[in-house]
């Protein structure tokens, strides 16, 4: 159960920060404002919530540990 | 897996980091706010692991006040940027 | 080196860099924004005491830390003071500068000199 | 060199380096948008000091609200020009102010690393004041039990800044409203985003004073938090900054210190101490103070940022 767990916090770390990672490129590389609006907020949403999702596991609270 | 926590918290650090470029380089205020914006996401992210790292009990409130006042000073800015349109303070002497 | 000894050497350093924006910019809300930066180094100087001060079962000690949080409310009061200063000294001289001999306009529509 | 040596060092040379850019900046506005970032910044290191409490409220009243203070004084003052009138420093200065500033650097850098060995802690006394208050968060204790005398006077401090900013207003505008923090004509993604911030705001800062006794949290984030979304109202001019005249806005900004002065005072009489909390009532005291905080709180900071009364009063 917890090498599952584990497993689970590691994917949906990693789909996380390459969600941030295609945010900055985003911001960086395009070309106007609207279009890096569109890059940011899928970094926002999409970064954050993935890697929240991979640290509840974590927190202590959680009764199957 | 507190090793791989922090790698993953050190390389959206790296990203956001380099997002700050738009601050420097601008053009607009616009800009510059998108990627505070942006920082700020990573902020909370990079912070949430490193505390289930190193194990500092209760940031789950930290963030969440983090992410309310991130999205308070967007609307400032956004509010005290300069436009094209009038004045954003008309003087209301009484 | 440790955590705590890097936070305190950077605490150090960001109390130089406001410093010398204190002293070199000729704005006055920039200059506020500098006293902002000395303040937020000389907090991060006292939370590298609070950190290894940690006994007693606490990651660090509660007084210092305490002690920084009421300072740092305290420097944002201190912040809008000197804001409120600066928004009656352009209303009173048309314009905000510190320069004793800056070219000062009339007074606005009767505004002070009460 | 660990992965965590590495991760501070990192973070250690970001805060430098954005700290570098609000003072190098050209304009205010890139100047305070490098600060909030700043800001948030000094949080991680504040959490890799085990300091959450702090982390908190640097972020929100350090950077988040002092950001706010100096974008919306520097757009009212380019709404009259005059914010660029100043000369740039003459040459001497120029090469004296980084030389001075380096020394102030290096003293404290030397300060820090001479630090006494063992280090002096209060933490053994603190634990003793915690188990005395039936709370769980050190910080929040310290507060407002054993150093509560400190915490009464920093509220006071606090009245007497809005005192002196509601001073410096003119005769004719005493006793009327401050200048409307935002723009004249608010816009619709404005007003939707306060439909869906703010309640969730005000159910965050009413859950961080409520958490605060113990976990990371209390009265002076909550109050920060809570004076953020009035700010937000006010920004999208759904209400507008009351008159300071007014007796509610009065009570609520002294309502905190009083409360808290009254139980100081009543403490002889309960417990045998100035600012003592009877055994075994202390944490329902406790919370009770702090409600009262986190309310002059919520109610001085949007009054600090909206500055002097700028309007004549109502007859």
């Amino acid at each position: 159960m917890s090498l599952a767990l584990d497993l689970f916090s590691l994917i949906a770390i990693s789909a996380g920060a390459f969600f941030f990672f295609a945010g900055t490129v985003g911001l960086l590389r395009f070309p106007d404002s609207l279009t890096r609006l569109h890059a940011l907020t899928k970094a926002d949403n999409l970064g954050v919530g993935l890697i929240v999702l991979g640290l509840l596991p974590r927190a202590g609270s959680l009764p199957m540990r | 897996m507190n090793d791989v926590l922090l790698v993953a918290a050190g390389f959206i650090l790296l990203t956001v980091a380099a997002g700050l470029v738009r601050v420097l380089r601008g053009p607009g205020d616009f800009d510059r706010m998108m990627a505070v914006q942006l920082l700020g996401a990573g902020g909370i992210a990079s912070l949430l692991l490193i505390a289930s790292a190193t194990s500092v009990a209760g940031v789950e409130d930290v963030a969440l006040g983090l992410a309310l006042l991130a999205a308070f000073a967007s609307v400032a800015l956004v509010n005290s940027a300069e436009t094209d349109g009038p004045e954003p303070f008309e003087g209301e002497d009484g | 080196m440790s955590a705590s000894t890097l936070a305190g050497l950077v605490g150090a350093a960001l109390v130089g860099l406001g410093l010398y924006g204190l002293i070199v910019n000729p704005q006055p809300l920039r200059k506020i924004l500098a006293f902002n930066l000395i303040g937020s180094g000389a907090f991060l100087v006292f939370g590298i005491v609070a950190r290894r001060g940690a006994a007693a079962g606490f990651p660090f000690d509660p007084v210092p830390q305490a002690m920084v949080i009421t300072g740092i409310v305290v420097a944002f009061a201190a912040s809008a003071l000197a804001v409120a200063l600066i928004l009656r000294l352009r209303e009173e001289t048309g314009n905000v500068s510190l320069d004793s001999d800056a070219p000062a306009k009339p007074p606005g529509d009767g505004a002070g000199a009460s | 060199m660990s992965i965590l040596q590495v991760l501070d060092l990192g973070l250690a040379i970001l805060v430098l380096a954005v700290a570098g850019w609000t003072i190098a900046a050209r304009e205010l506005f890139a100047s305070v948008v490098g600060y909030v970032a700043y800001g948030l910044l000094l949080s991680i290191v504040w959490i890799r000091l085990y300091a959450p409490d702090v982390a908190l409220t640097e972020a929100a009243i350090g950077s988040g609200v002092t950001g706010v203070l100096l974008v919306t004084t520097g757009a009212r003052l380019r709404g009259a020009g005059g914010v660029e009138a100043n000369r740039p420093p003459g040459i001497s200065l120029r090469f004296l102010a980084p030389g001075l500033a380096v020394l102030v650097a290096a003293a404290l850098a030397a300060v820090v690393l001479l630090l006494p060995e063992p280090p002096t802690t209060l933490a053994p006394e603190a634990r003793e004041g915690l188990a005395a208050t039936g709370l769980g968060n050190p910080v929040t204790a310290v507060l407002i039990a054993y150093r509560s005398f400190d915490t009464m006077l920093e509220k006071v401090v606090l009245v007497l800044a809005v005192v002196g900013v509601w001073s410096l207003a003119p005769d004719r505008f005493w006793g009327g409203a401050p200048a409307p923090l935002g723009r004249a004509r608010p816009e619709g993604a404005l007003l939707f985003l306060d439909q869906a911030l703010v309640p969730l705001g005000i159910l965050v800062g009413i859950h961080l004073f409520w958490v605060g006794a113990d976990e990371p949290g209390g009265a002076f984030q909550a109050g920060a938090i809570l004076a953020a979304m009035w700010m937000i109202v006010m920004i999208s001019r759904l209400t507008e900054p009351p008159r300071v005249g007014a007796r509610w806005l009065r009570l609520a900004l002294i309502a905190g210190p009083a409360v808290f002065l009254a139980v100081g005072l009543a403490g002889p009489g309960m417990a045998g101490g100035f600012f003592a909390y009877p055994a075994g009532f202390a944490k329902p005291i406790i919370l009770f103070i702090e409600a009262f905080m986190v309310l002059s709180i919520a109610v001085t900071l949007p009054m600090l940022v909206a500055g002097p009364p700028r309007r004549s009063p109502e007859p």
